[in-house]
């Protein structure tokens, strides 16, 4: 997983080079691979200096609490159909409810969890500017923590529209409920039976708080460069800055998981018989990869082109746009789904 | 098994500590944190009952076990929109008297 | 057949007047005041005319007509109504109260024209006239009782009219208090009844006096006689009776149509008419009615020799007032309670008359009230002197003008009453020699002889100053009230506006035809006042052993008129006729032919005479007996001792101390929230404690 | 067994929390101590079979509430409480109450518990949140509406509040 990070920082820094006509890492390693390597490396042989006048124990605690708390998001997440391994049938997933059978089965408030959980995360942020007794960081903090309780709302609300479709909270029966084509009037219309497609206000909705939840271009605000130095992460170093910048990215692909799960049929796709059976086992892993993917290299693909908004303009955002076309979406899907019914 | 009483011991002690705070803390809002924790001593009373009559159901159909698991999220609620207007007022509390001590903000008095 | 007469319009009406009056009225021109008076009033005798005429025997509607409008009290089992009853008696109560309190506030229009406080004048009578209605039109005691405390509130505000005048104030005080003693009385009457008929109800199946009925007579001095006496008493309180009678020459402090509205036309008859409306209880009890008789006599007898000396016009219409009242209760006595009520009515118009008469003439010379300065007015005002004549014939006795037919009733019927028998009857004969002596001594020497204003002989100022206080007193009241009058031309002796005399003469026919409706069977006549309260009074049960039936003999039953039954009468009448003229030969003899004969008798019998000036000195006696003893008492135990000793000191003592408390308690008020959640946190601990150990005991 | 072992854990920490939050003199820290309480509590939820009420418990109270007040906290800056004798009665009133209300209600758990069963994750769905909506929107509409009324005045009002006045 963190691997997964690493080289996510490593692609990103080649795409946003491509980007802006430039290389990139190059040095080290072909096509610098061993890049994140050596950054890790350097991370951890750095000093880890603590400033002084800080609040200690929050200012060990917060990072910790950021990185914690998005792996513990992501852990939930199922990227597979449930597999057999030598007689023992276990589901794709980190972690779950163990039961008898000693697998893994799925925990069936596992969105509820992922948003409890990345709402306990803003404490990492806050607490981190809080603690780091600096007015950069406390400004940042401040930001970002308003930045995401705002948007959680408007998160929250755009998947209430899935939740309506799919009828349940567990994740996995989400992405069961995906499975198929959509059948309009009796006949098959060979579209995959994704919600992205009755969901597409919901989609951006969510893709644009998941972005602003996770402090990304466009929504960088917390530790815009050009204002406050580096947000709330300002007088960290070496590891403990580590563990923030992994945060982040774990939480790039928590948002990148959720999305393909809940709009886009999560591990479903078309089925490729000619492949062998040890092929046609993993075929669903290789899809779910395929669209995180993807939504990543949206991610960086956005950074690289958005400019940054301004600190009121996003909240007006917020709250101005985002949370009233959330609740319109549902009321617009609940009237269907009750009408359907 | 749980005996229920440890539950409802758990949310007492809870609830006097919140009590305590409530009376022995001086920041207004770790008053207000007080608060939240009789809530939520509450609530745990609550959900105890609620599994509770689950398992023990009444002849008469007179309690339906989930309602305490409704009643604690309208708890919920309340709290929430008390949270919001008392820090509003907090803020304006400190806006005009520059401190959150309450035994600063005495003017409730003739 | 029952309709619907909302009776409760009549009393009402004159309400509103009062409001609008007493509220608005200081900002009304006069006029307006007397519009809106006058209106209510009038509108009120209208209602009442017209309801009597619907319910007239005849008309159908069965009598009493009762209207109950709501429940008023509820205590456990009793309950008293707010209700209206009209019958045969409260008929002619209502219609004597409304008729003649219009007529009165006519001439008050006149009267008052140069007075302050106008609209508050005709507010108080407004007021009057409601609870005088709400008295005789009450269908319970409880309800008459309000009315009964009423007038007592009107007549105490009206006789202190002249606030500004401690007489004035003194004098309503001393009617307030003297009637409150007669309250008193009918309060314990009235519990008694609640305490043994469980209702205060007139009428009814369960109404007192139907359950009454079913009582056998009381020949002791069980507690229906006790019951009648404490009715008596109140009785004798509010209609000026032998002992309670001494504020009624006080009350005439206030303006004269007070005096004779409220002094001499209504309220006084209140008694009067309690007792008749209770004749059933007091039928029962002839040790009571023994008792009323011999008070009406005594009554009688005493304020016509105190009449005799007194000089100020109106205390002498004050004291026949009184005598007057006491033949009332004479005939209560001897059960011919029609008989009172007749004369009752035909009382009214004549003293009415009179009263309104003597104002005219005080109107007249400007306020003077002493009879010894008047004379010769006979040419001066002729309306009045002719209007005035007519009463004095009247209220002598001589027939036929009013006053003989229902003096002669009563008196026949004392006559053969076993309460009264020849002696009683002797002395009200020899009263009514009295009446129409100084009746006629009033005539002679207000209207005859030469006019003696301002000529003031120290002789006589010399009497009149030894003479108590309110003597002097109710000569300055007018003089005082009519400050004004002199200095805009009223000095001279002059007649009274039309708008004061039309109700004289309109009263003058009234006392001149009044007895008519009550010619008793002897003379040809027969008697409709009699068969017209007869349903009423024989509503009482008829146990009432010989009373009863000699009541009969000279009332109802006076049907089969057997000849030495009637000479009998022709006798009685006789006897009456020729004593009232003796009384008026003597007063001609002393006060016209030789006026200094009076005081050759004074100075022969001085004492006798300065007795009866001083009233048998009853005011200094009652002084003395009642009112020092009192004073001393109230001043040395009640003021100094509870009052200032206990009361006081507890209400100060109550007053530190919770200061104290609250010095302490503000202890508590500190402002900071935490204190005030630390006592919710015991509060609530309290409550659960005492919960859980519900729980526990349960 | 197991469930009295995690119950006992989870409550030991629920009351060193709260004890914390009474103790420490920061708000910060008494703010993060009740998230910790909250946090043990909505396990201890998890404990007794209430899985949606454990996830709104973190997402409502963890995640907005306390947000919330930390936010404030920060935002007003708040230093750590100084010790003001503000008042005496809360101690010398308000102690004796919170010891009798402790003492009385222990004393009757204790005394009584033996009546009182026993709770566990009885039934499997018993928690589930479509119970939970049927009961909200089906016997409870009306008191939903109510407070969904109750916490839009409550927004109102705040934003009355946090107004500056000018």
């Amino acid at each position: 997983m963190l691997t997964g990070v690493a080289y996510t920082t490593w692609l990103e820094r080649k795409v946003i080079g491509r980007i802006q006509n430039r290389w990139g890492p190059t040095r080290v390693g072909p096509f610098g691979l061993l890049q994140p390597l050596a950054d890790g490396v350097k991370f951890i042989l750095k000093e880890d200096l603590l400033p002084d006048y800080v609040h200690k124990g929050l200012f060990i605690l917060a990072p910790m609490l950021a990185l914690v708390m998005s792996l513990i998001s992501i852990a939930v997440i199922p990227f597979g159909e449930t597999i057999t391994i030598a007689g023992h049938t276990t589901a794709l997933q980190i972690s779950g409810i163990t039961h008898a059978g000693g697998g893994i089965s799925d925990i069936n408030i596992g969105l509820l969890i992922i948003l409890g959980v990345t709402s306990i995360g803003v404490y990492g942020v806050a607490l981190a500017g809080w603690s780091s007794n600096s007015k950069y960081s406390l400004l940042g903090s401040l930001r970002a923590s308003a930045q995401m309780i705002s948007y959680e709302l408007a998160l929250g609300l755009s998947l209430v529209g899935i939740l309506l479709l799919s009828g349940t909270l567990s994740l996995r029966e989400i992405v069961f409920s995906q499975s198929g084509n959509w059948v309009l009037g009796g006949h098959d219309t060979h579209v995959p039976h994704w919600f992205i497609f009755p969901q597409i206000v919901g989609f951006f909705i969510y893709l644009l708080a998941a972005y602003a939840e996770t402090n990304r271009i466009p929504f960088d605000m917390p530790e815009a460069e050009t204002e406050l130095v580096a947000g709330y992460h300002t007088e960290y170093s070496s590891m403990k800055f580590a563990m923030f910048f992994m945060a982040e990215y774990v939480n790039m692909f928590t948002v990148a998981c959720l999305a393909t799960l809940l709009f886009f049929g999560g591990w479903h796709g078309p089925h490729l018989g000619f492949l062998p059976p040890i092929g046609q086992a993993l075929l669903p892993v290789v899809y779910f990869a395929a669209k995180v993917f993807f939504f990543i290299f949206l991610y960086i693909w956005i950074r690289g082109t958005l400019p940054r908004f301004r600190y009121d303009q996003l909240m007006a955002f917020g709250w101005k746009f985002l949370l009233p076309l959330a609740i319109a979406n549902i009321i617009v899907t609940s009237l269907i789904v009750a009408w359907g019914a | 098994m749980v005996p229920l009483s440890w539950y409802l011991i758990l949310s007492g002690i809870l609830f006097s500590l919140g009590v305590l705070g409530f009376l022995l803390k001086r920041n207004i809002i770790t008053i207000f944190m007080s608060i939240e924790l009789m809530l939520n001593a509450v609530n745990l009373s609550f959900v105890a009952f609620a599994n509770y009559w689950n398992t023990h159901p009444v002849a008469d159909k007179s309690i339906v076990p989930l309602s305490g698991q409704v009643f604690v999220f309208f708890v919920m609620v309340v709290a929430a929109a008390e949270a919001a207007v008392g820090l509003a007022i907090i803020i304006s509390v400190f806006r005009t008297r520059e401190t959150l001590n309450v035994d600063r903000v005495n003017l409730l008095k003739l | 057949m029952t309709k619907n007469l909302n009776l409760w319009v009549i009393p009402l009406l004159p309400l509103i007047g009062a409001a609008i009056n007493g509220l608005l009225g200081r900002r009304f021109k006069n006029a307006m005041v007397s519009a809106v008076a006058l209106l209510f009033t009038a509108a009120s005798f209208g209602w009442a005319a017209w309801a009597v005429w619907s319910v007239w025997p005849g008309s159908g509607v069965a009598l009493p007509h009762i209207e109950v409008l709501t429940t008023w009290i509820t205590a456990g089992t009793f309950s008293a109504p707010f209700g209206f009853q009209l019958d045969q008696l409260s008929m002619i109560m209502v219609l004597v109260v409304t008729g003649v309190g219009f007529l009165i506030h006519i001439y008050s229009v006149g009267y008052m024209a140069h007075e302050g406080g106008y609209y508050r004048f005709f507010a108080f009578l407004n007021l009057f006239m409601f609870f005088m209605l709400t008295l005789v039109l009450a269908n319970n005691y409880l309800l008459m009782f309000v009315g009964w405390e009423g007038v007592g509130l009107a007549s105490y505000l009206l006789i202190g009219f002249f606030f500004l005048k401690d007489s004035a104030a003194d004098a309503g005080k001393k009617a307030f208090i003297v009637n409150r003693i007669g309250d008193f009385a009918f309060l314990i009457g009235m519990f008694l009844l609640i305490q043994h008929f469980g209702t205060l109800t007139f009428a009814g199946d369960t109404g007192v006096f139907a359950q009454v009925a079913k009582l056998p007579q009381d020949t002791g001095w069980g507690w229906i006689t006790i019951t009648a006496l404490c009715l008596m008493f109140g009785a004798t309180g509010k209609s000026a009776q032998v002992p309670l009678y001494v504020w009624l020459p006080d009350a005439m402090e206030g303006p004269t149509p007070v005096s004779a509205l409220i002094h001499a036309a209504t309220m006084v008859t209140a008694g009067i008419y309690m007792i008749a409306r209770s004749h059933a209880i007091f039928n029962l009890a002839p040790h009571a009615l023994q008792i009323v008789a011999i008070i009406g006599c005594i009554t009688a007898i005493f304020a016509a020799t105190m009449g005799l000396a007194q000089t100020d016009i109106k205390r002498v219409l004050a004291y026949s007032t009184v005598s007057q009242l006491g033949y009332m209760f004479l005939a209560c006595g001897v059960a011919a309670y029609s008989a009172g009520i007749f004369h009752l009515m035909t009382h009214a118009f004549f003293k009415a008359l009179l009263f309104l008469g003597a104002g005219s003439v005080i109107h007249a010379v400007g306020g003077e009230q002493d009879m010894r300065r008047m004379g010769g007015l006979r040419k001066l005002i002729p309306v009045t002197f002719w209007v005035v004549t007519i009463a004095t014939i009247a209220i002598a006795g001589i027939p036929p003008f009013a006053g003989f037919f229902s003096k002669d009733e009563i008196l026949g019927a004392v006559f053969h009453s076993p309460y009264g028998g020849p002696v009683i009857w002797g002395i009200g004969v020899l009263t009514a020699g009295l009446t129409s002596f100084y009746m006629f001594r009033l005539w002679f020497m207000t209207f005859f002889g030469e006019l003696k204003l301002g000529s003031v002989d120290l002789g006589e100022e010399a009497h009149t100053a030894h003479a108590p206080a309110q003597a002097a007193h109710g000569a300055a009241s007018h003089s005082h009230g009519h400050a004004d009058d002199k200095s805009h031309g009223h000095g001279g002796v002059h007649e009274s506006p039309w708008v004061m005399l039309g109700p004289l003469v309109i009263l003058a026919v009234l006392s001149f035809v009044g007895g008519w409706v009550g010619v008793p069977q002897f003379m040809g006549g027969h008697n409709e006042v009699e068969h017209f309260l007869a349903p009423v009074m024989q509503s009482a049960p008829a146990v009432a052993g010989e009373a009863v039936s000699d009541k009969d003999a000279t009332t109802s039953h006076a049907g089969e008129a057997t000849p030495e039954n009637t000479r009998e009468e022709w006798l009685l009448a006789g006897t009456s006729i020729a004593a009232a003229l003796i009384g008026l030969l003597f007063a001609y003899l002393f006060y016209y032919k030789s006026p200094e004969l009076p005081d050759r008798i004074t100075s022969k019998m001085h004492g006798i005479y300065m007795m009866v000036l001083h009233k048998y000195y009853v005011d200094e006696g009652y002084g003395a007996i009642f009112v020092k003893p009192l004073l001393a008492l109230s001043t040395v135990v009640l003021w100094r001792g509870v009052d200032q000793g206990v009361i006081d000191r507890l209400v100060n003592g109550a007053g530190t101390a919770s200061q104290g408390v609250g010095n302490e308690l503000r202890q508590m008020q500190s402002g900071n929230i935490r204190s005030y959640a630390a006592w919710v946190a015991l509060g609530g601990a309290a409550i659960v404690a005492y919960m859980i150990w519900l729980g526990v005991t349960r | 067994m197991v469930h009295q072992v995690l119950f006992i854990v989870f409550g030991l920490i629920c009351v060193a929390g709260a004890i914390n939050l009474l103790v420490q003199r920061h708000p910060i820290s008494s703010a993060l101590s009740l998230v910790v309480v909250m946090a043990s509590l909505a396990l201890i939820y998890l404990l007794l079979g209430a899985e949606f009420v454990a996830a709104i418990q973190v997402i409502v109270y963890a995640g907005a509430i306390m947000v919330l007040f930390v936010f404030v906290i920060m935002l007003l800056n708040a230093g750590a409480e100084e010790r003001t004798r503000g008042s005496r009665m809360a101690l010398i009133v308000g102690v004796p109450g919170v010891i009798i209300l402790a003492g009385t209600v222990g004393w009757m758990l204790v005394s009584g518990s033996g009546r009182l069963g026993t709770v566990s994750i009885s039934s499997s769905n018993f928690g589930e949140t479509h119970n939970i909506a049927h009961l909200l929107f089906r016997d409870f509409l009306l008191p939903f509406e109510i407070t969904s009324v109750l916490i839009l005045i409550a927004i109102m009002g705040a934003v009355v509040l946090g107004k500056r006045e000018n």
